[in-house]
């Protein structure tokens, strides 16, 4: 794995928020219906394709993992965000960690973008001083986050627990909509990287991740449709036993 | 590539070969990423691993079970290596629908690149607090005693649903199956139907 | 008061949403520090005054109510919301509203923002076909919204209570953050008109109002800062009594 | 005018201007309403009547009484009718702030027009959840041993702050206490101080 400096440029405009950032988008209201496009193409433009292929293959040569790439993307400002198409995120993101990581400096970004707006036809590979790596055998590219049990999983099967309300201010992966409240768990999915302090440099710290079921009428009250239940994967130390019996 | 969106913003593309460049340099990208991606996608398009495992899960009751239970195992029966998949049975008593409301996450090895409805705010804050009213819009009514499940793609666990085969699809074979079967069927938001 | 004929055009592009819309800041992350303008004018350009002119005039002749008003502007789209300035949004409430109450057709709006953009000198009151109506005299401009009581309110002082957690779609004033969550009622403020019927055509519905004291940690949990308090007035059907002590 | 911020939209111009002339001619706007408003405003800058109000409860603890009990009563003596205001008192041990978390509410009658960061999603996110930092930001530290109350305006009550009176003003007269008031004071997100 390359290893890059650690975090040298500024971050996204001093932003460090998140947990209750506009990307918590579960049960809000406003945005009208699904829109769904007809015969859409894989990529709408080349350079979306190119935004997965950057993102892919800096997760595969860790010059930043997947909970920090999120985070880098829940940094966006808010009107920025909702403004922004899914790859425009996505390379805001890589942006923000090549500087973060030290890959770049934000000078050199921003004159290179002038060069190739002045020469649209240029290849990405012409500016290369160096000489490129080998292409990589094709596989899903996935990075696994399991890790060896070190503690048996504190619940198991069918316990009433109630989520942690927290309001941290970085990357969780704790919905807002479900904080605070009761659910049962569904099952033990395994011992999982902590998306917590993973995407802070603070280390893998794996924890038991359960599935979690939360019928509709503890999320939503009176506005649950009938006859509805969410499943969410959760983290141990979201958890709380709770008392009695949950819905 | 083919299809490219005719709005294509100047300054988006400029900075996403400025920052190639520099990956290339840094040699995190190599010289045939960008292209491999589009070959992947653009050739390899549809939700393939999926359907094929659905339908396989359809005519082998072994199979299914195994789908259901060690997704890893079934997978790899198809030639695929894919580790976090969870697989959802749809019956007449359990609707399944997939979201992720953080993000977009979504099981792409299996299904393909997800599309543009499922990444936006509209599917990402609705399916979670109305998926009756989503699958409504998408042409979908679910009966009142049947129970929603959403799953919200919270982890790294991926979620594909096992849809009800169709009836009038009992005598086809697993490969005629296989074509019957659509990526929204998979994520939850279509059925599947018999061929006319 | 002048009647106009009620809702008859599409609303804002089928959007009925909003109590869990972007409107609902309180406690959001990501949007950075607050910035501020040096020797601020009281408006940046003549239009601003004119859309304060529109909404105060509309209010105090009953085109539509404040409630009404609110909810047109948390019926903007989340994006267009955030990307809009205070008084934009004042402007698309105003046109919403106009369109809805009968005073305009969407038509005639566009065709008459298209005359202006044309005529760029061009007097608003040049288009006027009937006589204006005279000049009122100046005052707050306020509208009262206090009710004489028809039955005793059911709180008191000192009272620990707990919202109620709903999320249906309508015009709400009870925050999100504030939502489920134990106070004690600071006191009584008399009986005012329901928003949440208001907004929608529903009547006034005047229910009992009351300042609610919430501890910092019961709304933010541990990232709550030390020895902070938050006060709410909310309607009586927000709330239900609670058992025992709240924070 | 006078001062015209430069990036005026062409296009909200005349959708205004559109506006203002339906309203016009359904009776609703009056010809000088838009005219009158600019003058309000323009001319009566500042936290005029909340500054009044303010210095004269710090040489007046009847009146101080009146304010912080009756302020419709106490507004009246200044010539205001203004009936929702609630004051909210800072002490040594209890520092308020106000916000409107849900729009912008404010109690403009006294305090004039909000600012812009008033009305900004940063002020109105934030100030219920971390009000010292924010009130750091403006340069106000507020001690761990004095509360902070946070007034979050939901309903139609208006809330202005009365601020410490500052050490040093103790012999200035009433109109010269005017002058020492900011509405960041009566907002409380600045303290007043006597002037050098």
């Amino acid at each position: 794995m390359l290893k890059l400096p650690g975090a040298s440029g500024p971050g996204n405009n001093g932003r460090i928020g998140a947990i209750d950032g506009i990307h918590d988008l579960g049960g809000m209201h406003g945005f009208g219906p699904v829109n769904r496009e007809q015969d859409e193409p894989a990529f709408h433009a080349e350079w979306e394709a190119a935004a997965r292929a950057m993102v892919r293959e800096s997760l595969l040569q860790g010059l930043f993992n997947l909970d920090e790439f999120r985070h880098a993307i829940e940094r966006m400002a808010p009107d920025k965000y909702l403004a922004a198409t899914y790859y425009e995120r996505w390379l805001q993101a890589v942006a923000t960690l090549a500087v973060e990581k030290g890959a770049a400096t934000p000078e050199e970004l921003a004159r290179r973008a002038r060069y190739f707006e002045a020469h649209e036809g240029a290849d990405a590979i012409s500016l290369a001083k160096s000489t490129p790596r080998p292409s990589a055998s094709a596989d899903t590219g996935q990075v696994s986050v399991v890790r060896p049990a070190t503690a048996p999983p504190k619940f198991k099967a069918g316990d009433p627990i109630v989520t942690r309300d927290v309001h941290p201010k970085r990357h969780t992966r704790l919905p807002r909509y479900a904080r605070g409240k009761r659910g049962v768990v569904d099952r033990f999915r395994g011992v999982h990287v902590f998306p917590d302090t993973n995407a802070h440099g603070l280390g893998e710290n794996p924890q038991p991740l359960y599935s979690v079921r939360f019928d509709a009428s503890e999320l939503w009250g009176e506005s649950a449709e009938g006859r509805q239940a969410v499943y969410l994967d959760l983290w141990e130390s979201y958890l709380e036993a709770a008392q009695g019996k949950a819905a | 590539m083919g299809k490219i969106h005719p709005n294509v913003d100047k300054y988006v593309v400029s900075r996403a070969r400025a920052l190639e460049s520099i990956l290339l340099e840094k040699g995190i990208l190599a010289p045939d990423s960008v292209d491999r991606i589009v070959k992947q996608y653009e050739s390899d398009t549809g939700p393939m691993y999926g359907a094929r495992a659905v339908a396989r899960a359809w005519v082998n009751p072994t199979y299914k079970q195994k789908l259901l239970t060690n997704s890893t195992a079934a997978l790899a029966e198809l030639g695929l290596k894919y580790e976090m998949l969870v697989v959802v049975e749809n019956t007449a008593q359990v609707h399944n629908l997939v979201v992720c409301t953080l993000c977009s996450c979504y099981p792409w090895p299996v299904l393909g690149l997800p599309p543009t409805w499922y990444k936006s705010p509209p599917y990402r804050s609705r399916a979670v607090s109305e998926p009756r009213a989503v699958l409504k819009e998408f042409g979908l009514e679910i009966s009142e005693s049947c129970e929603v499940r959403v799953w919200d793609s919270s982890a790294e666990m991926r979620y594909m649903v096992l849809p009800i085969r169709p009836p009038g699809a009992e005598a086809l074979p697993e490969d005629r199956l296989v074509k019957l079967i659509t990526r929204d069927a998979l994520i939850g938001v279509a059925t599947v139907h018999a061929a006319q």
